[in-house]
């Protein structure tokens, strides 16, 4: 739709220099949920900008023509009239269904119903993490979705806990993650990268930090890495670091909050099977690297406010924490 | 309440009295204070997951006892003022004791009922029917009290000799908060006890 | 001392909620800078995540419930009896009551924040922290189990129940207590929006009471009304809330568009244009704004038809609103314009005003809506309507009316500059956020990665916010240097059309020495229809009874809060000694020999 | 007290207060009859609403006088009360069909 591009990327912001990448933008859709929104906001936007124009100008023109002037006469005191009363009654009336048309018609567009062939994930909001089920490939993961290009996606969200709302502004609009109820996005992403999302409801301490990331890949790439996740945990070779990590987890307070299968059966955290392939850790906050890894391990709360994973008691050995990081990683 | 009787005295531009115009304001606000109770006792009917549930609890010949006491006090309760109203305050005292009376009958039936049904395992934290039914029927019997205690008042005043025929409005009033806690329970003895 | 604590005065109770809804504006604006010297920068660490939270809840809290409404409720207070020619308020010691309450409630409120310590925690700690539309189940007590929630129920619970009597006063007022010859359709067009209010007022609150009722069951009792593995929803506390909250901000714009119509005749030297389409217009919106709150919720998944049902009602909204604006324009239109500081506001409202309902335009469609909701860019709207609406119209009010109040004009030209520096700080603060959210930034959020490209913006957001600081510095300062250096105003700085520039300024006690009698929309113009008014004597032709104060309204008002410690603390015996204060002050009260 | 709106509505006598009231307990009666009357039941929902909504009218209408009483009476009580229905029926219809429609689909 290259008629809207120009202003998806608005001129003064690049002015003001702080020209993009914008992972989290609204305005650079990349799906045709986020498309049919992006239209109908850029159509909203030039009737409102009308009718800013118009109204200011009006204001403007009356302030400055009637201004006070020594020995202007006295103004004529008029009362009322009703042409006039009708006539700007009529016209934002006249717009309104401008406006609406489109509204509905895009309401009924994007009510989050997917076509019978989607590739259907569940999503459900944690304080403060995602858990994506992949139902049709029996696949668990969390915080980052990886969905193929050219698939449509239907999402059904709920929530474990409290309100949360799932949202990945280049992918389409909001939905609320509500406990009891399942609501639903649906969308066909049509450009290949990483967005970010971010969940939108507050949601307590550490609502800012429950974001997420959506990986578009091919379809060979998507196929490649549902059959890795598929896969059971790497198990490590006897004897290095990592082995000793997975004993420390083993015997740690780790397996009555997390899953690795055939390992531990917890769920109160995210499941860790494949969380050496993840990019991030802790809801996309810090890259999944051994020093992040290894703080987190050791103190969650302190890099989470409120975060529900909290300090091991009793706590860790620096070398217990090593181990662990080398375990998580080798989980690939 | 009797002193500021005289406001009325001044000139008021609908000629009506202020404290009966505020009254029935007051009224009119009560009517969204109810609704929101009765919608959320609708919406939560049949979505208890755990008894008792409605139809194993309530008694409807208990409460049509109570609902027929209720009915009675809103007639003394016009009675009273059209005592009052002729400067018949001998009658004026009866009827107003007696509605003062049929209401705390009504407390009474409510006491004995909420008993029961604590008894029979039903409490606010039981299931979603307990939460709305006793919040609702809660606030009403709330107001009923309120009123009795206001009845009484009156009473005591008339005993006192400090109601007369000049307070009128003031039994009026209470009138209209009297009434308006009985219409309330027309509609929930029809909504919470007989639509089941 | 004492004749301010037992006034009765509906000038005095003015006066007393203009400063306290002041007071409360300056820590919700505090409350904003610490929240805006936060975001300056990303990954910010001034303040920690929980004391984001609570900054943020009692800053919307704190600006809607004690801040905004109640400095409305000072020229209810003050203007209203004036305006339509009467002595005071229909029930004088229920309006002391009114007030009394609400201060209680806001100090209830605001107390959290310095009594951590008695509930074991820190200074900074205990303060409400879910947002001011404290969306359950968040505010069950299994999700926040501290007494934060209960402070903020418990204060609302309060505040309420002083909007509702000041909503059945000023109704009985306005319709009872007239000049004679002040047929509805004569009475000026704030008193008008002040009755509409109050009728928004009287039917929203008790539904949120009802809601804040259920909460309390569920937190103190443990009722399960919005505990879903109970069978129920949390929607249903987002219905009730946004049942109440969408009139509620029509509470909160309609006394100013009140101000509005009654400040641009005035400087315009022209009546009102359309005066009968202006006052159906707000009831109109008033009545229209029941209607609309569904829109809160888009994102909730109500479904298509509703979404689409909600979404037309929403937008319908504009054509009244819309009518006003071009009713204003055309008042101005044609007149000859003083660039007063009081028009300077009433004129900076209709600018940013259209800003905020445009913006509110887009939010009504709910497919773009799904993008902004929970966003800056509602941030946006919100201090569009609210800041560059309704406190740039209470600005205007003041500017106006602060005369009449205190018997010496403002400064205008310490006035111009509190204009200039707060409408340009108020732009700089608040049009970037339309573009920090479109960007993707969520509101509530007590940090914010680099990455978003949103830092600039923020910064200069923040700048905007200092700005409008010192602005209301400048106003400051202002108000304190009209003490003693203000020019005297006399009867009428301004010459207006209404009965209150007809009497001295300050008003004496009993107001007008002889009932007015109206025989015109514009009783103190010369029209082509008729000839001024003659002005009330200065001195009453017969002494005036004026009745004398009361100390039992403020009892009972403390009843309140005691009240509301009992299950805050969970001592019984508390919610015993509320109750019988609250009674023995009712039982005073009404027992009291009191001639109005 | 004000002459002028005494005399202006004046009150019913005793004498329809009984009716009044005899009328009432003949509906309560017919209301409680209805619940246990087997062949009532497919109707028992839209004959309660009338008969317990030709209470509520007969109560606000000659106990509480509003239909001799000033309009503006009759305002302030029905503004609300109209409201306060067309606020339910929504309320019913956003909410039942969301816990229905969605509630049975749910997971969580
Ligand atoms: C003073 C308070 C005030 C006012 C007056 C308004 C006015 C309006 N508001 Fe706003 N609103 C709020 C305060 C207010 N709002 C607050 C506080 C919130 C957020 C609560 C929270 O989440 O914390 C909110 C949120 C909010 C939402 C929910 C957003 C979300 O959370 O996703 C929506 C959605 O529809 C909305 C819409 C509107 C509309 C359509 C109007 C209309 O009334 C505006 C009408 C005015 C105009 C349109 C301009 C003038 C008209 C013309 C010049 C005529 C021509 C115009 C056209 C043809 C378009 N508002
Ligand atoms: C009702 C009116 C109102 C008003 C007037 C304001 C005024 C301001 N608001 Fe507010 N705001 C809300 C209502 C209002 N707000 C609401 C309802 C929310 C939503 C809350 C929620 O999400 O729950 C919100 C949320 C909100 C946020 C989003 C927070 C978040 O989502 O994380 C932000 C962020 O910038 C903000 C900023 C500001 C600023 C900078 C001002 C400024 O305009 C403030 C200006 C005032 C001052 C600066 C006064 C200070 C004076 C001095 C410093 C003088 C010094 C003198 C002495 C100390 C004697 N507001
Ligand atoms: C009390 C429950 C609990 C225990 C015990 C626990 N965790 Fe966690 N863990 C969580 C929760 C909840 C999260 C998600 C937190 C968040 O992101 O806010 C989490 C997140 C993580 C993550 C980041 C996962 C991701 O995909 O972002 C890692 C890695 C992790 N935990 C490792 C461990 C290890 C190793 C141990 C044992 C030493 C452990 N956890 C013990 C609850 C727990
Ligand atoms: Cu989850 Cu905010
Ligand atoms: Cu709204």
């Amino acid at each position: 739709m290259p008629r809207y591009r120009w202003w998806s990327t608005p001129a003064v912001l690049f002015l003001l220099g702080c020209g993009g990448p914008f992972p989290q933008s609204t305005l650079h859709p990349h799906s045709d949920f986020a498309r049919a929104t992006d239209v109908l906001f850029t159509d909203i936007f030039w009737w409102a900008a009308a009718v800013f124009v118009v109204v200011e100008a009006l204001l403007l023109v009356a302030l400055i023509r009637f201004r006070h002037r020594e020995g202007r006469p006295a103004p004529k005191p008029t009362h009322g009239h009703t042409l006039m009363e009708i006539a700007w009654t009529l016209a934002p009336a006249a717009i309104l269904v401008f406006v609406a048309v489109p509204t509905v018609r895009t309401i009924f567009a994007t009510a989050g119903e997917g076509p019978a062939d989607a590739l259907k994930v569940d999503v459900i909001g944690h304080q403060w993490w995602w858990e994506f089920r992949y139902q049709e490939l029996g696949l668990v993961t969390a915080n980052e979705l990886h969905v193929p290009l050219g698939r449509a996606v239907q999402l059904s969200i709920t929530s474990a806990d409290v309100i949360h709302s799932f949202w990945i502004p280049p992918l389409g609009g909001k939905r609320d993650a509500i406990p009891g109820h399942v609501t639903r996005i649906a969308f066909r992403p049509d450009q290949v990268g990483e967005y970010a999302g971010q969940c939108a409801e507050f949601c307590g301490a550490s609502h800012a930090n429950m974001r997420l990331r959506v990986v578009v890949e091919s379809d060979s790439g998507f196929g490649r890495w549902a059959t890795v996740q598929l896969q059971g945990p790497a198990a490590p070779a006897p004897g290095t670091a990592a082995d000793r990590g997975k004993a420390v987890f083993a015997r740690s307070a780790c397996i009555g909050c997390h899953t690795i299968r055939g390992v531990s059966p917890g769920v109160i955290g995210p499941n860790l099977t494949h969380v050496g392939s993840r990019t991030t850790i802790a809801s996309g906050l810090f890259p999944n690297d051994s020093a992040h890894l290894a703080r987190w391990i050791g103190d969650a709360p302190s890099l989470k406010p409120g975060s529900l994973m909290t300090r091991m008691q009793p706590p860790l050995t620096d070398a217990d924490i090593a181990a662990l990081v080398a375990y998580l990683q080798s989980l690939q | 309440m009797t002193h500021a009787a005289s406001a009325a005295a001044h000139h008021t531009s609908l000629g009506l009295d202020s404290r009966k115009m505020a009254f029935w304001a007051f009224i009119g606000s009560e009517c969204l204070l109810f609704t929101s109770l009765i919608s959320t006792y609708l919406v939560y009917k049949g979505k208890s997951v755990v008894g008792p549930y409605p139809h194993e609890i309530l008694n409807i010949p208990f409460t049509s006892v109570s609902t027929f006491d209720l009915l009675m006090s809103s007639l003394m309760m016009v009675l009273a003022l059209a005592a009052v109203q002729r400067g018949d305050m001998r009658w004026g005292k009866i009827w107003l004791f007696s509605t003062a009376l049929l209401g705390l009958v009504f407390l009474g039936g409510q006491v004995i009922e909420f008993t029961e049904f604590v008894h029979k395992g039903l409490t606010l934290q039981t299931n979603l029917f307990g939460c709305t039914f006793f919040v609702l029927t809660g606030t009403h019997g709330a107001h009923v009290s309120v009123g009795v205690l206001w009845l009484l008042t009156l009473w005591v005043r008339a005993l006192q000799g400090k109601l007369t025929q000049a307070n009128a409005m003031t039994v009026e009033i209470t009138g209209l908060y009297w009434h308006f806690v009985d219409v309330v329970w027309i509609v929930i003895f029809t909504v919470v006890y007989l639509i089941q | 001392m004492k004749s301010w604590l037992t006034t009765t005065d509906h000038k005095r109770i003015g006066l007393l909620y203009f400063f306290t809804a002041f007071a409360f504006f300056l820590i919700g604006g505090i409350e904003a800078l610490v929240i805006r010297a936060q975001l300056a920068q990303p990954n910010g660490h001034l303040v920690t995540a929980e004391t984001y939270n609570q900054l943020f809840t009692m800053h919307g809290t704190t600006m809607v419930f004690l801040a905004l409404m109640p400095l409305s409720a000072s020229f209810f207070n003050y203007i209203v009896p004036l305006q339509i020619g009467a002595r005071d308020v229909a029930f004088p010691r229920l309006n002391a009551f009114s007030y009394w309450v609400f201060l209680l409630g806001g100090l209830f409120l605001n107390a959290s924040w310095l009594v951590g310590p008695l509930f074991h925690a820190g200074t900074l700690n205990v303060a409400p922290d879910g947002g001011w539309f404290g969306y359950a189940n968040l505010t069950e007590r299994q999700f926040s189990p501290g007494p934060n929630i209960d402070f903020w129920l418990l204060g609302l619970q309060i505040l309420g129940i002083s909007s509702l009597a000041a909503g059945f006063n000023f109704i009985v007022t306005i319709l009872n207590l007239r000049a004679p010859g002040m047929r509805m359709m004569r009475v000026p067009a704030f008193t008008w929006m002040t009755l509409v209010t109050q009728f928004l007022v009287i039917t929203a609150f008790p539904v949120i009471t009802v809601g804040l009722a259920f909460l309390m069951f569920d937190r103190f009792f443990g009722a399960h009304f919005y505990v879903h593995e109970a069978g129920a929803t949390p929607i249903l506390w987002q219905h009730l809330f946004w049942l109440f909250g969408h009139p509620e901000v029509y509470i909160l714009i309609l006394p100013a568009m009140g101000i509005v119509s009654d400040v641009l005749p005035t400087f315009a030297r022209k009546p009102l244009f359309g005066y009968t389409v202006v006052v159906y217009s707000g009831v109109l919106i008033g009545f229209m704004g029941w209607g609309v709150w569904s829109h809160h919720m888009f994102s909730v998944g109500l479904g298509p038809i509703a979404d689409s049902v909600f979404s037309a009602t929403t937008m319908l909204i504009a054509v009244p609103t819309g009518v006003k604006i071009f009713n204003w324009i055309a008042t101005l239109w044609g007149g000859d314009i003083r660039g007063t500081t009081a028009l300077h506001f009433a004129v900076g409202f209709i600018a940013m005003f259209i800003i905020g309902g445009l913006s509110g335009v887009t939010h009504a469609s709910p497919p773009t809506d799904l993008q902004q909701t929970d966003t800056y860019y509602v941030v946006a709207h919100i201090h569009y309507v609210l800041f560059g609406g309704t406190i740039m119209g209470l600005f205007a009010g003041i500017y106006y009316w602060w005369p009449k109040m205190t018997g010496r004009l403002l400064s205008e030209t310490l006035g111009k500059w509190h204009f200039w520096l707060q409408f340009v700080g108020m732009n700089l603060a608040f049009f970037p956020m339309h573009f920090i959210g479109l960007l993707g930034m969520p509101r509530r959020v007590y940090t914010y990665s680099p990455e978003l490209g949103v830092s600039d913006l923020n910064l200069l957001s923040t700048i905007g916010a200092f700005l409008i600081a010192l602005s209301i510095f400048v106003f400051l300062v202002n108000l304190l240097r009209t003490r003693t250096h203000g020019q005297r105003a006399g009867n009428d700085p301004w010459g207006g059309a209404t009965l209150e520039w007809s009497i001295a300024s300050p008003p004496p006690v009993y107001n007008f020495s002889v009932i007015p009698t109206v025989a015109n929309r514009l009783p103190r113009w010369k029209t082509e229809h008729h000839e001024p008014m003659r002005d009330p004597p200065a001195t009453p032709p017969a002494p005036i009874h004026v009745p004398g104060g009361s100390w039992w309204p403020m009892l009972a008002a403390f009843g309140l809060p005691i009240l509301a410690l009992a299950p805050l603390t969970h001592t019984l015996w508390l919610a015993l000694v509320g109750a019988a204060v609250l009674l023995a002050g009712i039982y005073l009260w009404a027992f009291e020999p009191f001639e109005v | 007290m004000n002459e002028h709106s005494q005399n202006e509505h004046s009150h019913p006598t005793a004498d329809v207060y009984l009716r009044v009231a005899a009328v009432l307990v003949i509906l309560t009666v017919l209301e409680v009859g209805v619940f246990y009357v087997p062949v009532f039941h497919p109707v028992l929902v839209p004959v309660l609403l009338v008969l317990s909504g030709a209470k509520f009218t007969l109560v606000v209408m000659f106990y509480m006088h509003l239909k001799a009483d000033s309009r503006v009476f009759t305002f302030l009580f029905g503004a609300p009360l109209l409201l306060a229905a067309v606020v339910m029926v929504a309320l019913l219809f956003l909410l039942l069909g969301a816990l229905t429609l969605r509630g049975a689909a749910g997971a969580g």
